[in-house]
This record gives structure tokens, C-alpha cells and sequence, in this order.
């Protein structure tokens, strides 16, 4: 194999590997997937160190769309294989994608686990609130009382909230969008990369055929100015059609108030700190909820920490030299000689 | 005396420090040249009550000049620690069986606990045996009292008085054993002061008081020369899988999860990151072996280790390798079940679990080793097989032989096999599924390699592009690709050899760590000029070649393992006309000789 | 023309509603009295791109008046809504097959999505067929035009139309699907009328318009009298264990995970809380298995549902209801392997996943259901066996009984069997393992029941207490014991059935869902007066105790599956001086009668 | 089988089985125990009524120890076990035993699950810190850096904080107890089994053989006083060998003050509100750290929520009279009749 010399390069379109793109029409999908094209293109990441990892589920073709390194394992199990990938090989950037029910429902150990040691990898949980693959069951993440094909009742258990378990997990990265905003979703994925250890980014998607609509009031047109509250590190919490919400702190809660009101001025209003250590105010925006609150959109946490990744091969350097060789290693300690 | 080979047996609480002394003299004799084979034999508490039969720790070892293939049936020496350790073995004593016990831990109540009616050195029930009843707490304490020690440490020392003892019924040297202790407790010089004395004084006491038994002695086995180390069937396979990394040359990465008795191999690799290996303790064995598929596909020789109920949970990734033809090395030290069964026994109950235990067609290659020692040339197989066929390869061994110790001569690396990898440079002719004519085998692509970007995954693959197909001749296709594919794997092992004449009336056949056992009960009976012959398998799934001429050869065919008859029944699938006999034993305990050799014997007479 | 049986297929994109024409079909036909069996087949993506092949979904029937065992090889009607549903099946169909199409699809676009080179109408490919080429799409609109409705629900009125097509060729009254959409659009009249307008000017076109085919008539089968339903083997077994939950009378609990194609149970159970059943929706199939044991302590009928790679993952807990001797029924609904593999094809690949997929010595009962309906019985005999034999029932069904229909008798609960449970109130003379001397079965003790605390786990017991026990016998003695447990569930079943002469050459073996199609073959070649015979087996493990006397009778075996062997290498480890010859495909299709007759005829001439 | 009448009140000593223990001599697992039998005397339950369900590990022996239904079952599964035996029959008062390997290993999707979904029971976490049972690997709650035998050259990744993940999960009863407090460890124990809906209960136990004194800095005599906060709801956090320590909010974090001291007094003290919804606090109580500041002890959070259990057996109930009998709906729909 020959490199012909002279970096050219990519755009998002050298990505897409040549498989037909078999997701619903309407799907949320597709523009998760442009997204991340254009985010590998705008990082000047190449195809061949890049490597995209999925477990079972409409979300989790991903890989045969992309012309990377792809491996689509088996459900739940995708972030597992990914830590594989990464230990053995540091060099490579190693993205998941992974259902709400892949990695949430199934999938959970190695969720939380992969969040805790902080391995180096870009996770894309594609939020739908269903198992699609599976047409139409509720998930992990499907709201308390939702109808479906698996709760004709209506479901009697309250979901996980992503954001809220990886912060309890002890996440470092954590962001949040819709699949409607390309432009963020790029942005995040770009932020996402750039982080070391775990990223998390949560995508609230939409399954046309089995929850249609679940996240329309959140990312309508007429509703999503008032309903998301796009964070961006440094900057105030300002939010609505008219940028004139915002939140300040309220003892331990937040609060949404409005600038001009009440004798509030911008400069009241939280400035968003994604760096911070202290996670208080991170797990405040993530599990914030309408009606009465903005959702929380853009990266809620990004902060260092040592990635397990690195640690390991750190200490395998440190351990470098102790045997020159195998040979000299079982020769090692009581051995003895038979003539 | 001057004998062949001893049975030693070291009984005693947990605290006791058995395992210590085992060693210590399993080493010394080894040393010396002596065969040896050892088995520890542990309760399944991690302190189980002091004083009781279930808290007995056991550590056996067989040490002879010749024949010694297994730790052998029962102990021509015991050493029991009180009379727990005394009452947990007492029924498997030959009448000359020799007995070094602690007088001084005979007390009412601890002979009660132990569970005994009555004081045994009292109603005669220890007369058919040579008894050294010496105060081995008493002396120790006395031996020790100068150092000014606290009571734990002396105490601690009693296995080292004990070990005298039998260090002077062998007439074993001590000098290697005191050095040990220099540098052992290099930084606490008394404690190793207390354990040098301890062991002197332990020896001195057979010399000096003690005359009811004569002292032992074995000659030094023929060995081919070399260099050797005593080893346990866990450490070698960590060896074995660090020798063929090298060789493979991409990076040794073990994905796993804690399991008895499964453990030390894991324990053991983490020792050696200095040569650059990956290990990697994960949440559970789903994630022990899918970070391995991971490490596989990134191009690592790949390896996942467990235990039974962690194989089950192991089996719907398993399939996962299969269906992508990545290499992987799996492991299953196997101990008593089914569910969460005997952890710490030994059995061969699952070797239907590695054939079939997949859902689909899904075949694999399957191996297992003899002997503690041979864990290192079997662990090379699995990871040499595993990559030039790229398959998952499941080796099969056991805790009798995993905890089991032997000599193993050392072999050096540029002796070993080289293993060859299918690489792949030229882009052109390339496809992900493509294969080599002969071998089946595709080649193994390295992410990062630039323009072989390839996708693979669990359904079903077109043939040789492996994107994603539904069309039903495409699967049988696959199908059928994927088992030739492992059947040629036959043509690339060693033929099956079997010891015995041709003519031989009754064929023995066993498998994996049972080895060392039948063997012997098979050449006691050569030696006795019975038409007997025997062949184990290490080649499972493919069998060798060869495999149906050796049995047609034969008038009765006899299967022994432990289970309920497990190969047997896989031999009768593949060898639909050949009738096999099965002789089972599922007990957690490896075989008898005594047992097998009296199945034998009724199988000749009956013929 | 007057036919005995007719194979309809109806082929189109996932949107066109092509499943609940067929449905609509079946049940009219049904009540008719014809005999039928369905076989969906559906693309695994949830929509596959429109006008492509992939996205074609299917779905067979066949209808008669006798021999209808199967949906039948190839259809004497194709129903293809565009150019792809007719590119999917043409290879598959018989010369004088006919088709109904909507000539409007035939664009030149649509023709070249599909992968026809050239118009099939013009260049001579249809010649052999007779074709009904109607302008579905047009006439539709036109006929629908004056209700005002969109574009889109105009466009889901084609399938009616082109059922009305269908009734015409049957002369089929409209009567009662006329009423079904009443019912169904009770909330929209508008798209009512609109559908009821479809199928009427679909068939009125019939009627009028097209008078190259004959219409076809079917008469009524010949059923033992009583009430039936159309039902899938799904939902069959679903009612099942709803039935036996009420014999056993101490709750259903289901602890499941949603796998293709086992899902519908569950949707089927789930509607059925009003009857106080259980339903656990777990997190993973672990969850699912785990809860279900924990139900079964508690004391319910306890069942769990899956499919291969689920099965895969239950394996380890499966281990667990083996050794704690608990009643528990679990329900593997097979797709194609191994791994992912093609999850909505049919095949019988997880025989031995079923058989021996568990660390250790775990014998467990294996049963397999026939056909759509009688999924019914064997779901309730798995739930009978697993109550009154405490121990786990695997049973084996295949996606492609499961997603298929046909008429059901329905049984009344007064007259199905009643189930015993062993109940035991006699505190003095009861052990938690205390058994029962001819069946070998525990007593099955509710938590809460005063005075009967008792603690059980997957560690190795006691015979009799069950109290955790390393004794080398005692494991021994309860591998024995749950091994003849197991084999003793054979005197309570029904001795198995042959269909031929004793005296007949060939003896054709087959198990589960194929058992129609199988049979069909047989009862062709039995017509055309060759010797052959049919068993098929429901009861795998323990088998019934008469099979060896029937395999004896005949001069050759020859066992039919959808996988590489595994029924037959089972039967050959229980059957060694038996010779069972193979018919295999893994295409994740079902057989088809005229290779299987093929095969069959090949063996009776080489006799 | 025959009541004999008159209830009889059980003492702690009559839930001990005939079995003999077999933890080491020294092992924290007796005092848990003995606390658990005293607790369930406390509450006056039955034996009979009473299921104590298990994975495997040391801690994992413990329903063989007690004279109740036991089930001992698998690595990791006992609460899906659990799940089942009390939804099966709710009438039951389910009790878990699991280690930190057991819930927060292998069986952390369990965990994380039973939480969310809120079934009543009360899962007894044994946190040594360590594998016990197969001899002394790191677990997924030892502190970064640990040697252990898995671990010869130190351990790589952060630790769970059990409570952090469990708040993360939705869980709405969460205590802290050391083994070294029986009387702590009762009071909790009893408030656990009356809380409805999965109450955890984090015990840091001491492992004496692989991980001796692992909590000593926690739990010794001389610095327990310093090292613990003992909540109690409705009680100011106040704790110390003088009782002149507190808690106090320093805008989104936590303070050590001395009363006394700067003008501090005991009415500056936060007061601990178990109940409230808002989770802000509990999860900063939870995941406060030595040595800045003491261990939080006691019920961190209990607060009343729908449990799992309930609402099926209420789901079930708003079904009843959909049919009469199976006969009934076997026939109903489009069923036909022949002759
Ligand atoms: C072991 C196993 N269990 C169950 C399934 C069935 N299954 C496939 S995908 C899926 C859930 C899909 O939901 P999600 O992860 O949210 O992905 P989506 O399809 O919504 O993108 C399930 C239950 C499977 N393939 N394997
Ligand atoms: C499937 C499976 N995997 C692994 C094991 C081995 N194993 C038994 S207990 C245990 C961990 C014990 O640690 P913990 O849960 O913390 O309990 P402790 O012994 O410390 O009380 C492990 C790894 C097993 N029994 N089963
Ligand atoms: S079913 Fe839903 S999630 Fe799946 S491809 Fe279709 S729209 Fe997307
Ligand atoms: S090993 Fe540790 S946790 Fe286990 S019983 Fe002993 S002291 Fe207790
Ligand atoms: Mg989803
Ligand atoms: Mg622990």
C-alpha cells in the first residue's frame, strides 16, 4: 500500500461509504449522519484512522453508511468492542453510535462503565424514546405513560435522563441536540473529537414511523426558541424568540426570569461554564424539563481528566525494562537445570 | 526405603500455610530432578471456619523418579495439620500410609469440631499407619521463644517445623530452603531467622526423636536435558499466550473478568506489562470478550479468559467472531457445574457448551491441553490456530491441571513456531471476505491502514464483498464457507498418535487435563501385559485426520472423561459407525488410577 | 375452474399494505372453510428504500380444500404492486401462474429501480404468465375522487382494489370485510366508504373489464366440526400459556425483551392484563430470564421469550432454573444465524444452543410446536411439563410458524387437560429437595407460606436439605438425579406417531414447523404409491420412549431440517447402532415439497 | 400446614438459619447481619413473609444465613431476581445482598434499572471495595491507584460513587452506613424496609482479608467523629468530636464551618431535608470526600414516589372485566364455525 503523497484535504462527502442508506425516509438519522461527515471533514480527520462502532438498531447502521473502519457488533455491546478498539490501538478516533435502547436498555453496564474510565471515544446517543429496529416498543428513555406496541396500557416507570445518569457515572463530556439543528450538531461533534476521555452527545431524534413528533415541542419551529436554551461555554444562559429569558439561581434551584423584568438585567443572568469540575450546576441544565424550563441544548460539561486509555499505555511504559525479553523472563526465578 | 514416586499430601487450615509448604518442597524436589505433579485442593470460602473439615486446605503432590503422571490417587505421606486435616483425608489412606501430625492439636475440643467421637489416637483407628505424632506447637514455640516474636508470628512458623520433618523423611538438603528465606523476608531478618530455625529444628526432630519410620529417598528422574521451572497449567497458559504474541507480533490484548479457577491467568498476565501487553479488567465477561473482539479487529491477538457460567454469558459475542472471522482466543478453565455448580472442583462438563453452545451454525475450533506444563504449548496452538485461520479458537482446560504444578522445560523463543498472519498489501485484489483457495481464511486488515477501510458485523455478509445480504443462496453459501473454512483446519494439525500395538484389543481414549491420569492407569496395565492402548485428544473440533483409521483399528473403544459422556457423544455424530464405550465420572475430583484400571480390566475380560 | 388448493402471493413495498390485504384474504377465506397457511416475509429494514427489491414485503397463502400443509412452494397468484414486487418473485413462479398488477407502476423509472433491463410487458418476459395488468392507480383515484380526501389516503386504498381484483377471481361475497372496515374506521366514515368503494370497483373491473383468466373456485375443506380462528403461531403461543397459566391457577408472569421475530408473543400477552398476568418488560434478556426465575420461587407460571442470540445471553440463568429445580418456560422463537445473521428468516439452527448450550451437566426438556396453531398445545404441554417436572422447557419454535397463520379450532378451557402441581402441605416430612420416588420431582413451595422458609442457589446441594454441599458423592448423586429427572418426563408423554407402513422402505424424519411441508411431500409421494413413512417430533429431550422401536422398522432414515445436522447428530449420540441419513437447507427460507420429494425420491431409488 | 395462633413477636435471634457462618473471623459482614435480623425483629415481620434474594460474593452468602425464603442466584442478577419475586408477589418484603462487584460490576445494568424503575425493596450494597470472594481484584468502586492482585502496578480509573450513580438512576431512597454501627446500621435498615420503592442502603464494609482497614480513616474510634456526618431529617448537619462542625452552601458548593468560629453559629447550619424532591443537595452530600470534608452518613434521601409493583398490580386491576373468562375471548373477534 502507497501513500501517493500530498494531504488533500476531505470533505464531508468522501465520507459516505457506498452502501444505500436504508433508514425510513423522514428519519432524524440522516442528518445526524451529514453531520458527522461534516464535522470529521471540518477536524481533518482521515478515513482510514477513523473507526465508527454500533451496536444493534435502526441508529446503529450507521457504520455501513460511512467510509471508515466500521464494526456493527451485536446489541448493547457496541461501546465494549469500542474500548477494545481504542486500547489496542490509541491512535485511531473511535466514535459509537448507539439507540436509546442499545445503550440505555441492553447496553446500560457498558454505558455507565465506559463513562466512568473515561475512555477515549465519541459516543452518539440517537434519542428517539423507542426501539425502532424492533418496531415500536417503549425504551429506557420513553416517557411515563407513552402508548405502544409493548405498553397498550401505557408504561408505568419513569426514564432514565441521560445526561443525569452519565454525570452520575462521572462523565466528563456531556452535550445535548436536536437532530434538526445540523449547524450545533455539527459544532458538538466537532467539540466532542476535540475532548479526551468519553464525550457523550445525545441526540434528540425523531422516528417518524413509531414516535413521530416526540420531541416537536422542543424543536419546532414556532417552540424551539422558547424551549431550548443553547448553551455556549462563557457565555449567559439567554434564551427565547426574543433572547430576553433567562435563568439565575434560585437557592438550589434554577429559575427562569426575564431580562428587563422585574428589575433583571443581563448581567444577572448565569454565564454557562462547561469547564467548571464541580458538576452541581451541569446535572442543574441537564435535568432541566418543560414545562417550566428551557431544555438544555450544546455541551453542558467538558472537562480534563486522565483518560484510561492513556493510563494504560503510561503504565506500560512505566513498566518498560523490567525483562529484556521473554527469554530472559522465564528464565527468570527458580529455574533449574536437567542434564 | 528407596522408592519410585511418593504421594505427599498437605492438609491443614487456611491459615496454615499448606500451600507454602507445598510449594516449597514441590520445589526442592524438582530441584533435586524429580518428576512432579501437584494438585491444590481448596474450600470455596475464602476462610471457611478453623478447625472443621470444610475449612481444610489440601495441596498433593506426586514426586517420583519415573510414572509420575498425575498427583497420583492417595497420599503415601500425610501431613495434617490437626485433627480436621486428619479427619477430612482419613478415609483415603492406604494402611501404609505415613501421618506427620501436630500432637498438640489433638484437644478435646478440636478433636470434637473436627468431627470425630472419639480421640482417634486413642480407639485405635490410626493403628494400620506410621504415625509421627510430634508436638509441633510446643517445639515451635519453644524453638522460637528468644526472638521475642509475637504468638501469630511463631505460630506462622509451624508449617516450616512441619516441613523439616519431612525435609529429614527425604533426606532433602536444607541449604536452598534457607536461602529462600533470606530473600523472602529480606526486610524482616527475624522473621526469616524464625522460619530458618523453625525449619531446622523440624528436621532435627525426625533425626534425633523420632524412629518409627524409616527416612525415603527417590531418585532423580531421566529428563531430556534442558532447563526447567515448575509451573501450574494457569501460569503456562499466560506464557504460552505471551510467547505467541511475540510471535504474531501485533500486540497481546486480554479482555476479562474474574472467575475461579480462571483467575490466574489473568493474575499472571498483569504482571508482565513491560512487555508491552494490554490487559484489560472489565465490568463482565460480555465486556471481557467484546473489548477482545474489539482489540481483534484493531489488528491485537486477542484473548478472553473464563470459567463456565461466565462462558455462557460469553456465547451470543462468540457467535459474533465467528460471523466476522476475526481471531480471538478464548479460555474456559473449567471447574464443576452446572450453574454456579463447584467452583473449586475440577470437571470436564463443558466441552458441549464450547461445540454447540452458539446459537446458528455457527463452528469454531476447540482445543484443550493435557498437563499443566503443556497449557504453554496449547495456549501457543489456540492464539497460532486463531490467527492463520482467523477463527475464534476455544481452549479447554481445567482446574486440575490450571492449579496443578510440573516441571516444564523451558523453550526458547526462536525455537518456537512461527505464526503467520494474513496480511494484506495489495488493495487491488482485495475485498473484505475475499479467501485464500486452500485455507478459506480472509485476510486481517488493521484499521489505519490506509484505503483498506472495510465494515464488517453480526448478519449474514455477501460472499467476499461482506456487505450486508438477505439472499438465501448467498446464506447457504456462508453457511457451508464458514464450516469448511474451520474443517480445514484439519490440515494443518499434527496427526493423532496413540501408545500401544496395533493389535491391542481395547483403546482408551480421553481428553484435555485428564491426560496425566489415564495414561498411568493405561502403562500399569501394559506393564502387566494387557492389550491396552491409548490416544488423547487435544485436536477437537476439527479432529485430526487420522482420527477414524486409529479407532477402526481397535476391538472396543472405551471414552473416558469427566462428565456424563460429552465426547463420546460428539465422537458418535461424527463417527456414526463406530461404537464407543464411556466410562464417566462427575464428582468434582479428577479420576483414580485404581478406578480406572479396574474399568479397564473388566472391559478386557468381558470382551 | 374448480381448484383443491390455491397459493396466493401478495408482493408490494412495505407501505402498501400488503399484509393486511393477505390477512383480509385469509380470514374470508377462512370462514369459508377453506384450510390455510400464511407465511409473511418482510424486509428486516423498518421501511427499505421504496420501488426496491429489498423493499419488497410478502406475503403467502395457501388455501384449500385438502392437503393444505403448507403455504406452498410458488404461488398460482402474484399480486405485485409495482415493477420490484414482480422483479422479487418471477424466478419463483410456475408457467401458468397468474399475475395481477397495476400497469400504471410500470414507469420507465420504476422499471429500472427494480433491475429490469427492459420493460417486462414488452419484451416477451410475461408470455407464460396470464396477467392481469389493471391501472390500479388510476382507477382508484377516479373511483375515489368525489370524497375529498389527500393524495396519501387515496393511495393506501390500492391494496383494496386489488383485493377486490382478488375476490372477483374467487368469487368471494364482500360482504364481511364491507363490514370489517365499519368497524375498523368507526372514528373516520370517510376512509371507510373510501375502502369499502376500492374493493368493490376492484372487483366490479374483475367482473367487467378482464377476461383472460377464469375465475377460480375452492370448496370448503372437510374440519372436525366446532369453532375456529384464524391465528399465527405467535399469538397461538401466547393463548397457550394463557390457558395453562389458569390450569396451573397460581398467575402468568412474562419477563421478556423485545427480539424479532419473538416480539409478538409479548404484544399478545401484554393485551391480556384484564386476565391478572405479569408482564415485565426487562432491561435485557438477562433481566428477562432472571426476573422470570424470581417469579417462579414466588410461585407463579413462569416464562420467558426470545430468540437465538437472546437465548444466547439467558444461558448462564438457564443454568440456574436447572439446578434450583424450578418450573419455567422459555420460548425461543428461531431466525437465522449464527450471530445477527438474518433476523427475519426462518431456520432450526438453535437445536443445539437448546440442547446443550450451558456450562455443565444441565439436562433440561426440549420440545418444538408443528404449525401456527398447534403453538397453542405446545406451549401449554411446555408449561404442564415445567410445573409438574419442576424443571425449565425449552420450547422451540421458528419465525416461520410464528409469523404464519391458519385456522384454529378452539379448544375450551373445561376440556383441556388439567395440570398437578406439586403442592406439599405437610411440613414434617418435607425437604426443599425432598422428591417424589417415581417422577423424581421437588415440591414447589410459595414464599409466604408459613413454616416452609427454605433457601436454594446455584451452588451444588445437599440431596434432600439442599444445603450447599462440596461432598464428591453428593455432587455425583444430584448429577444422577437431575439427569433421571429429566429422562423420566418420557413416561408421561405420548408415545410417538408414524404416518405409512411398517413395512415402507424410507422412513422420513422431521421436527418443529417444517412439519408441513414436509409432510406434504410425503403424503405426495405416499399418493403416487411409493413406500415411504413420516415422523415428525414435538418431544426432542427427553424423546418418547417408543422412537427407537419405529427407527428399528425401517430400512432407511433420513432426518429433514433447517440447519447442518443437528437432529440428526442429537439421534445418533441417543440411537449409536442406528443409520440416519441428512436433508438439510440453510437458506433461512422453509423447504419447499418438490425438492424435499426430489430428495426422497432419490433415496427410494437408491435403496 | 397449621397457625397455631397467637402471634408471637420474633427477636433478632430467630431469623438466624441452621446454617453455620462462614464469612472470616473479623469479616464486617457479621455486624451487617446482626443488624438486619435486629431490624426485621424491629419491624415485627415474618419470617415466612420475608424473601432474601442474592448474587454471589462473599457478602452474597447472606440468605443462606438467615431463617427466611433465601435464593442465592447469580453473579450480578439478583435484582433482576428480585424484580421478579416481588412483582410475582408483592406481598413479600424483598430483600437484596449484593457486593460492590456483584451490583456495581456485572450487575450494574440491574442496578441501575431496579432503581428507575423504583421496585420496592431494599437492596443491602456491601461496599469493601474489593472482590472478596475470588480473592481480592479491584472493584469498580476502589479508589484510583489501588494495588491489588489484578492491580500490581495500580489501578487506572475512578471509582463509582454508588450514591452519585444511584441519584443519577432516579433513585429516591439512598443511605450510608459503616459496619462499624450496628445502631445506625438498624435504624437505617428499618427506615429502608418502610420507605416504598427501592431503598439503597451503601454499607462500607471492611474486608479483612483483602482489604483490611480500607474505611479505617472513616470508621476508627479516634477519627470517626471527625470523618462522619450523621444525618438525621430535620437536624442540622453538625458533626465533629466537639459537635462544633456544620455544613453550610457556598454558592453551588459545600462549606465546613465551626460554629463559634467567624461568627458562625448553630443556626447558620443547614438543616438535612431527606424528603425534598429536589435532588441538588443529596446528590452533594453524597459525593462529599474526605479529607476536606466528612462522609455523609444516614438517609441521604428518601422520598415517596409510585413504586413499579404497585402500578402493575393497579394497571392490572383497570383491565379486569375486559372479558369474563379465556373462553370468552378465545371467541371473540372473527371467529367461524364449521359443520
Ligand atoms: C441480544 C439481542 N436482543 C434483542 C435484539 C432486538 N433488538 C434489535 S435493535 C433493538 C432496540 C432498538 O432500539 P434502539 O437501540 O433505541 O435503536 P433504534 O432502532 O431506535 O435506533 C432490539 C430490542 C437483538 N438484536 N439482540
Ligand atoms: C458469571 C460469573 N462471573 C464471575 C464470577 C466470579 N465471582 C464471584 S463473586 C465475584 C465478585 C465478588 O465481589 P463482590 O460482589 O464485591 O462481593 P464480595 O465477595 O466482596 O462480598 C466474582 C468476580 C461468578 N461467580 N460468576
Ligand atoms: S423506524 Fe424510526 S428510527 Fe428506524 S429508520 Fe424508521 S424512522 Fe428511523
Ligand atoms: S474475604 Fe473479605 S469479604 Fe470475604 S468473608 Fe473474608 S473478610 Fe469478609
Ligand atoms: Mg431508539
Ligand atoms: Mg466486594
Amino acid at each position: 500500500m502507497e501513500n501517493l503523497g500530498g494531504t488533500c484535504a476531505l470533505v464531508a462527502k468522501d465520507f459516505e461509504s457506498d452502501q444505500a442508506i436504508k433508514w425510513c425516509p423522514g428519519c432524524g438519522d440522516y442528518v445526524i449522519i451529514k453531520a458527522v461527515q461534516k464535522a470529521l471533514a471540518d477536524l481533518g480527520l482521515s478515513k482510514e484512522e477513523t473507526v465508527f462502532v454500533a451496536g444493534i438498531g435502526c441508529s446503529s447502521r450507521f457504520p455501513y453508511y460511512m467510509d471508515t473502519y466500521g464494526f456493527h457488533t451485536i446489541h448493547g455491546r457496541g461501546a465494549a468492542v469500542a474500548t477494545g478498539v481504542k486500547i489496542a490501538n490509541p491512535k485511531l478516533s473511535v466514535w459509537l453510535a448507539s439507540g436509546d435502547g442499545d445503550s440505555m436498555a441492553i447496553g446500560g453496564n457498558h454505558f455507565i462503565h465506559s463513562i466512568r474510565r473515561n475512555v477515549d471515544m465519541n459516543v452518539i446517543l440517537f434519542n428517539n424514546e423507542i426501539y425502532g429496529l424492533t418496531k415500536g416498543q417503549y425504551s429506557p428513555t420513553s416517557k411515563r405513560g407513552i402508548v405502544t406496541k409493548s405498553s397498550p396500557h401505557g408504561t408505568i416507570e419513569d426514564p432514565f435522563s441521560p445526561g443525569e445518569l452519565a454525570l452520575g457515572s462521572g462523565s466528563n463530556f456531556f452535550a445535548r441536540v436536536p437532530d434538526s439543528n445540523i449547524k450545533l450538531l455539527t459544532e458538538v461533534f466537532v467539540a466532542s473529537e476535540k475532548h479526551r476521555g468519553l464525550s457523550l452527545v445525545e441526540v434528540l431524534q425523531n422516528c417518524v414511523i413509531f414516535n413521530d413528533k416526540v420531541h416537536e415541542h422542543i424543536t419546532s419551529k414556532e417552540t424551539r426558541d422558547d424551549n431550548q436554551l443553547i448553551l455556549q461555554h462563557g457565555e449567559a444562559m439567554i434564551f427565547g424568540k426574543e433572547k430576553n429569558k433567562g435563568l439565575v439561581l434560585d437557592g438550589l434551584s434554577l429559575k427562569v426570569v426575564t431580562i428587563g423584568e422585574n428589575g433583571v438585567s443581563e448581567s444577572d443572568i448565569l454565564v454557562h461554564d462547561a469547564t467548571t469540575e464541580n458538576k452541581t450546576l451541569h446535572i442543574m441544565l441537564a435535568s432541566m424539563k418543560g414545562p417550566d424550563f428551557p431544555i438544555a441544548m450544546g455541551v453542558i460539561r467538558n472537562v480534563a481528566a486522565p483518560t484510561y486509555d492513556n493510563s494504560l499505555h503510561e503504565q506500560i511504559k512505566s513498566q518498560a525494562g523490567k525483562f529484556s525479553s521473554l527469554d530472559e523472563m522465564f528464565m527468570s526465578g527458580n529455574v533449574f537445570e536437567v542434564k | 526405603m528407596n522408592k519410585e514416586s511418593v504421594v505427599i499430601k498437605f492438609a491443614g487450615d487456611s491459615g496454615d500455610g499448606m500451600q507454602l509448604a507445598g510449594s516449597l518442597f514441590t520445589d526442592a524436589r524438582a530441584m533435586w530432578g524429580n518428576q512432579i505433579a501437584t494438585f491444590p485442593d481448596y474450600p470455596s470460602e475464602i476462610r471457611a471456619p478453623a478447625g472443621t473439615v470444610a475449612g481444610i486446605s489440601g495441596f498433593q503432590i506426586n514426586i517420583g523418579s519415573k510414572g509420575v503422571n498425575s498427583p497420583g490417587d492417595a497420599p503415601d505421606v500425610l501431613v495434617a495439620m490437626n485433627p480436621a486435616a486428619l479427619k477430612a483425608n482419613i478415609h483415603n489412606l492406604p494402611p501404609a500410609c505415613t501421618i506427620i501430625t501436630d500432637r498438640d492439636a489433638f484437644t478435646k475440643n478440636s478433636i470434637e469440631k473436627a468431627g470425630f467421637k472419639t480421640d482417634p489416637f486413642e480407639d485405635n483407628s490410626l493403628s494400620d499407619f506410621k504415625v509421627i505424632a510430634a508436638p509441633i506447637t510446643s517445639l515451635t514455640k519453644k524453638s522460637l521463644a528468644h526472638l521475642g516474636l509475637d504468638n501469630k508470628s511463631i505460630m506462622r512458623c509451624k508449617n516450616m517445623f512441619t516441613l523439616g520433618i519431612l525435609y529429614w523423611l527425604f533426606g532433602e538438603p536444607l541449604d536452598q530452603t534457607l536461602a529462600f528465606f533470606d530473600h523472602k523476608f529480606k526486610k524482616d531478618p527475624t522473621i526469616a531467622e524464625a522460619n530458618k530455625i523453625a525449619l531446622q529444628t523440624g528436621c532435627n526432630y525426625g533425626e534425633n526423636v523420632d524412629a518409627v519410620v524409616s527416612s525415603m529417598t527417590i531418585a532423580p528422574a531421566k529428563k531430556t536435558p534442558g532447563t526447567y521451572r515448575n509451573i501450574t497449567g494457569n501460569q503456562a497458559t499466560a506464557w504460552g499466550l505471551l510467547a505467541a504474541a511475540e510471535k504474531v507480533g501485533r500486540g497481546l490484548f486480554l479482555g476479562t473478568y474474574p472467575i475461579t479457577p480462571a483467575t490466574d491467568i489473568f493474575h499472571e498476565l498483569t504482571k508482565h506489562k513491560w512487555n508491552g501487553i494490554k490487559i484489560f479488567q472489565a465490568e463482565d465477561e460480555i465486556a471481557g470478550i467484546c473489548s477482545a473482539i474489539g482489540a481483534s479487529f484493531a489488528g491485537n491477538l486477542a484473548v478472553t479468559t473464563t470459567s463456565g457460567p461466565g462462558m455462557a454469558l460469553k456465547t451470543e459475542a462468540i457467535g459474533l467472531a465467528v460471523m466476522t472471522e476475526l481471531p480471538l482466543v478464548i479460555v474456559n478453565v473449567q471447574r464443576g457445574g452446572p450453574s454456579t455448580g463447584l467452583p473449586t472442583k475440577t470437571e470436564q462438563s463443558d466441552l458441549q457448551q464450547a461445540l454447540y453452545g452458539r446459537n446458528g451454525e455457527s463452528p469454531l475450533v476447540v482445543i484443550s491441553a493435557s498437563t499443566p506444563a503443556d497449557c504453554f504449548d496449547w495456549a501457543f496452538e489456540a492464539a497460532r490456530i486463531a490467527v492463520e485461520h482467523m477463527t475464534p479458537v476455544i481452549l479447554l482446560t481445567e482446574s486440575y491441571i490450571a492449579n496443578g504444578a510440573e516441571p516444564m522445560k523451558i523453550q526458547k523463543m526462536a525455537d518456537l513456531p512461527k505464526i503467520d498472519v494474513p496480511n494484506e498489501s495489495d488493495r487491488e485484489n482485495w475485498a473484505p471476505y475475499k479467501r485464500d483457495a486452500e485455507t478459506l481464511v480472509r485476510k486481517w486488515i488493521e484499521p489505519g491502514t490506509k484505503d483498506f477501510q472495510h465494515r464488517i458485523g453480526g448478519l449474514e455478509g455477501e460472499d467476499v464483498t461482506g456487505n450486508v445480504s438477505y439472499v438465501p443462496e448467498n446464506h447457504g453459501k456462508m453457511i457451508k464457507l464458514r464450516a469448511d473454512k474451520i474443517k480445514r483446519v484439519a490440515d494443518r494439525i499434527p496427526l493423532q498418535r496413540y501408545k500401544g500395538k496395533n493389535a491391542d484389543d481395547l483403546l482408551v481414549v480421553g481428553w484435555g487435563g485428564q491426560f496425566g491420569i489415564v495414561l498411568g492407569a493405561v502403562l500399569r496395565l501394559q506393564e502387566e501385559g494387557k492389550n491396552i492402548a491409548f490416544t488423547s485428544f487435544n485436536y477437537i473440533h476439527p479432529l485430526p485426520k487420522n482420527t477414524e483409521e486409529i479407532f477402526s483399528k481397535f476391538k472396543q473403544i472405551v471414552v473416558c472423561e469427566l462428565n456424563n459422556g460429552q465426547f463420546a457423544n460428539y465422537l458418535r455424530g461424527q463417527f456414526p459407525h463406530i461404537k464407543f464405550k464411556q466410562y464417566n465420572r462427575v464428582e468434582g475430583l479428577p479420576f483414580k488410577i485404581k478406578d480406572l484400571k479396574a474399568k479397564f480390566n473388566e472391559l478386557l475380560e468381558s470382551k
